[in-house]
């Protein structure tokens, strides 16, 4: 089947935090499809790049995507204008996300996310909270005001939240709360890249995925834009091969 | 309506192509509509060697148009052949590779290693790729070179070749009469201009290799007036391209002096503009009287 | 916060001014504010004799841009101090002069006139309109007519010399070092780029003079790029402009090399957009930790 | 006063003929200082020109002014997608439009306007109605369906109606009912410049104003984008010193 550009109405607009907005999203095809940790690819009219944008949760029910963003220039300042009834161009959902195959029942697993990379955290932890594993999640924002979705994790996970100025929660980066949520089978990671970066450094023998960004042209694997080198002195595309990475594939 | 042009090796069903770098080798954009809609496919650049490229962030957004300096990264001519242009080849369309190099020897090697296949039908020249240190950018620039580089891709291939003109120069008519003088059978125009945007935070080039390429609807205004100058005193065929976004903008071209578009960026912006403004064409150009493609480049002010 | 800086000839209150020929000689935007808040004013163009410029239609809308064809109308030079620079020096604003011309002589003439009024601070040589046919375009683009005009100027003129640089060139560099050499006080860059945009129905272009001048935010890459390369090689000042809209634009040219900047194309879209500039700027180097507009200039990377 | 940059709200849309669109604006200010024949330069986001647009009407009780358009290109398209409530930032009411101090009492005047020429003719009539005059009003449009106005202008004024190709009215221009009009005092008209020159020529001997169009920058006479050639070899600004200049003052 052919890919397709999707008008997808808008449904909901909320800011849920400082400087971040949840806004729900009519499309039943994409609903059904999504994995977590892909994106869709949205177009700001104006604006000659589209934006990518993680998918934070579906429900396939409803035929709704839901997607978090904060906002931090002009594309993602408009897209916070939106209101309910009116429609964004999407592509989607792009790229590959956390391939949960592998995770066997019992296993406990660790989600670190921080900042705008919690949502996809969140899409992943619903999806593993269906299986029979017992979940441990280390949220990480800036500070007190920017902190969302802590009560849906603590309804499926052991939850941490880490605030840099420690005006919440724990104070510092989410790796000084690591040793305290002892042993776990597999992690997935998605954050900024200095927090990654950190993550696998401090986990570098466990086994993990991480989500990663980059700038993007096309968006689709097409123009190289955003190429990551690999430990096998090759490179992958974020967009298409990725966003989400075996920790120990990708030089960081 | 008639869409057909024919161009120097090529007969294409209609004068809309996919620029190249913006396209990769159509793998990606064939999961979007059937590549045989495309009057022809422009391949990513092709080096002698593997390249991986320059560091990310490797592309800006500025207004209305895009800065981008991938540098090159392609798998080398040798594995292009062998894995890239095959797959193209199963569409009904034309296929012209995109030949890069930073050096004489490396530009006439990439052209000739493309007599192996039956399936490319045209050389595009890069001698304007703004994002290669290594002297690539002097072909695009100074006139001697040009010629030299042209005259020696031209005695090394048996594909007909159009040169891509680079707009960062003074006289961009200079540069065209100096490639057709060499023997070019055909233009490309235009590239990139150089820009760069800087990262407020920091004060530093937002792009790694801190200039890159100016392309999108923002430089079309630049890409006419190149074309309409070159078109005055020239008389070899234009593939025009730069900001193209709408069929409109194919009949601003067409007029202009081209007697094909590449379009690039705005793939980018949206996956089918290629067939988009394909199906909007007839429309177009009836809405403003004109019977076929021909029938735009025959009736333009200066004939070719 | 200050936001004063010094430059030759000039204590500019803030860095902005608007650009020439944006602006007329202040009289149309005083009715919108008190020109007082400007860092200076830069003149419409001045010639020897009154101009009427080039045939209508002379602008034309581009994506995120415009072309302008104007001509350098103007009433000549001696009505301009007659009659405009008397008004404008009531206020409490810096008045930089635009000269432009066809001939060495004539840039001569315009220059020394200047010499007779007080109330003009600096000098901005336009060696770089695109729009005059008689010659004047080859001063912006041949670095040894630029360095002729250039010391030829000085030499006549009591004043600090800005020398604009056209963008339409391979090598900008080699330009400002040329000017630079030439005894030029500052630069001011970067001037239009040659445009052209057509008219469909008829397939001509659009604006009468056929080319055009492209500004606006579409070409600020360029701008940016040029005064980054220039900045790295050259140590005089630059007054940076070409597309600037914003306070965060102002920052991002500061941090690319130039000292003051002006704004042209924007003034079209917002009567107010100097002053609103002016109003946000404090904010936006707060913002990105910055104590004053000289902070910007000495913490960029090289330094002038 | 200093001029300003109003933020207009948009009272109505609506398409009153073919691509052509009537819009209300509310702002009070304007609605009372303006002269028949002045524009809004109005700002579409997006574009990097303001768009000239003729006022139309306005009333001053219910600070409103009300401008037609007709659909050309991207900007007006934009404009004409408009919706009650949303704002409109216009500079205006920009140059000097139709002097009428030298009409006397009982004199006959002729007016003429073609296409989206008719909506400042409007004004105008509705302004010398309230004068002692006789109004004679000849309206040129491309065809039936682009007519508008027929109505109003009858009220106050002997109204003849011309269409291109005859479908409605008389058939061809405006010029070729001017032998059915009678005699007349003075004219007045706008519309496109073909139309201008044919009047002008037709009525080079009568005292008249033409209202006229040129692409602007500035559109407040700083830029010298619009300039006209007037008969003593000088210039005028069509935005500033203009849109209406006497017929026998500038070279068409
Ligand atoms: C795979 C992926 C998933 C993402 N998911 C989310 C998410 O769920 N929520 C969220 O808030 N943000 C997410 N981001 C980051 C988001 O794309 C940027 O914040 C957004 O594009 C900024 O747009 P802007 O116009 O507001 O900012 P501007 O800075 O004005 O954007 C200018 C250009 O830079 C690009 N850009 C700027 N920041 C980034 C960035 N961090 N990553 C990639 N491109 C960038 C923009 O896309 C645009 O092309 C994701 C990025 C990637 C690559
Ligand atoms: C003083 C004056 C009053 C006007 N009053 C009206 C009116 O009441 N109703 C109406 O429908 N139109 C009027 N016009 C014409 C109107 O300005 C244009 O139709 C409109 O600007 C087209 O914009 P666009 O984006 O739809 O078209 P585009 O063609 O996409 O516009 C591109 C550029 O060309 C300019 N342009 C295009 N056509 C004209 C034109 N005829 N005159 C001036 N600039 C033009 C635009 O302003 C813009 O800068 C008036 C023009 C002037 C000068
Ligand atoms: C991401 C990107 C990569 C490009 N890579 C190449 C390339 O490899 N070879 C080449 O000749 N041109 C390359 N170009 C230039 C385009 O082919 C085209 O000339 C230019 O972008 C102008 O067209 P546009 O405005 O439609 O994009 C590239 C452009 C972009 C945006
Ligand atoms: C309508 C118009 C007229 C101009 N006239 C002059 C002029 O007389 N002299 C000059 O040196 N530059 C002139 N310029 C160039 C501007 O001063 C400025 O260099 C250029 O527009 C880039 O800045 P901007 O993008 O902010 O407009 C003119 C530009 C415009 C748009
Ligand atoms: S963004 Fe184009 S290849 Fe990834
Ligand atoms: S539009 Fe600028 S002077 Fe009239």
């Amino acid at each position: 089947m052919m890919k397709k550009r999707h008008e997808m109405e808008v449904i909901a607009v909320d800011t849920i935090a400082k400087e971040t907005i949840e806004m729900t999203l009519y499309q039943p095809e994409i609903s059904q499809q999504t994995v977590p940790g892909q994106f869709l690819h949205l177009l700001v009219p104006g604006f000659t790049l589209r934006r990518p944008i993680s998918i934070a949760k579906v429900n396939s029910e409803e035929g709704t995507v839901t997607i978090l963003f904060k906002v931090v220039g002009g594309g993602t300042k408009a897209l916070a204008a939106y209101q309910p009834g009116m429609t964004v161009d999407a592509l989607g959902p792009n790229g590959n996300g956390f391939q949960v195959d592998d995770v066997q029942e019992g296993e406990r697993i660790l989600l670190v996310g921080g900042g705008i990379g919690v949502p996809p955290i969140y899409h992943l932890a619903k999806r593993l909270s269906e299986k029979n594993v017992e979940l441990v999640a280390v949220l990480g924002f800036q500070s007190k005001d920017y902190v969302f979705y802590e009560e849906a994790f603590q309804k499926i996970a052991e939850t941490y939240v880490v605030t840099n100025d420690g005006s919440y929660g724990h104070q510092g980066f989410v790796t000084h709360v690591f040793s305290e949520v002892g042993a776990f089978d597999q992690y997935f990671s998605c954050g900024p890249l200095p927090m990654l970066r950190a993550v696998t450094t401090e986990l570098k023998d466990a086994a993990g995925k991480v989500s990663l960004e980059e700038r993007m042209g096309c968006g689709v694997g097409a123009c190289m834009a955003c190429v990551l080198p690999t430990v096998d002195n090759s490179y992958k595309k974020i967009c298409s091969d990725g966003p989400v990475f075996s920790a120990q594939e990708v030089i960081l | 309506m008639n869409l057909e042009v024919k161009l120097p090796g090529l007969t294409l069903k209609n004068p809309i192509m996919p620029a190249s770098g913006c396209f990769g080798f159509g793998k990606e954009y064939s999961e979007f509509y059937d590549l045989s809609r495309l009057g022809a496919v422009i391949m990513k650049a092709a080096t002698q060697f593997e390249r991986f490229g320059n560091p990310t962030p490797r592309v800006a957004e500025t207004s209305s148009g895009m800065l981008n300096a991938i540098g090159l990264q392609n798998p080398g001519v040798e594995r292009i052949i062998a894995n890239e242009v095959p797959r193209l080849a199963a569409y009904d369309t034309s296929i012209i590779a995109n030949v890069a190099g930073s050096s004489l020897e490396e530009y006439v090697f990439v052209a000739s290693a493309f007599n192996q296949t039956k399936d490319v039908h045209a050389l595009e020249l890069n001698i304007s790729c703004p994002n290669v240190k290594e002297g690539g950018i002097q072909f695009g620039t100074d006139p001697e070179m040009a010629k030299r580089v042209t005259s020696a891709v031209k005695e090394a291939s048996n594909l007909p070749v159009y040169v891509k003109l680079s707009p960062n120069v003074t006289n961009i008519v200079e540069m065209a009469k100096a490639v057709e003088e060499a023997g070019a059978d055909g233009l490309s125009m235009i590239n990139t201009l150089t820009g760069m945007k800087l990262h407020l935070p920091t004060g530093k080039p937002l792009i790694a290799n801190q200039t890159g390429g100016l392309s999108g609807p923002a430089i079309k205004p630049i890409a006419i007036r190149m074309i309409y100058e070159v078109r005055q005193q020239v008389s070899i065929p234009i593939i025009g391209m730069g900001g193209i976004s709408t069929a409109e903008d194919v009949l601003e071209f067409l007029q202009a002096g081209a007697d094909a578009v590449a379009v690039g960026t705005a793939n980018f912006q949206n996956p089918f503009a290629c067939v988009d403004i394909i199906d909007a064409l007839p429309e177009t150009l009836m809405n403003y009287q004109y019977t076929s493609v021909q029938d735009v480049i025959d009736r333009r002010g200066v004939q070719v």
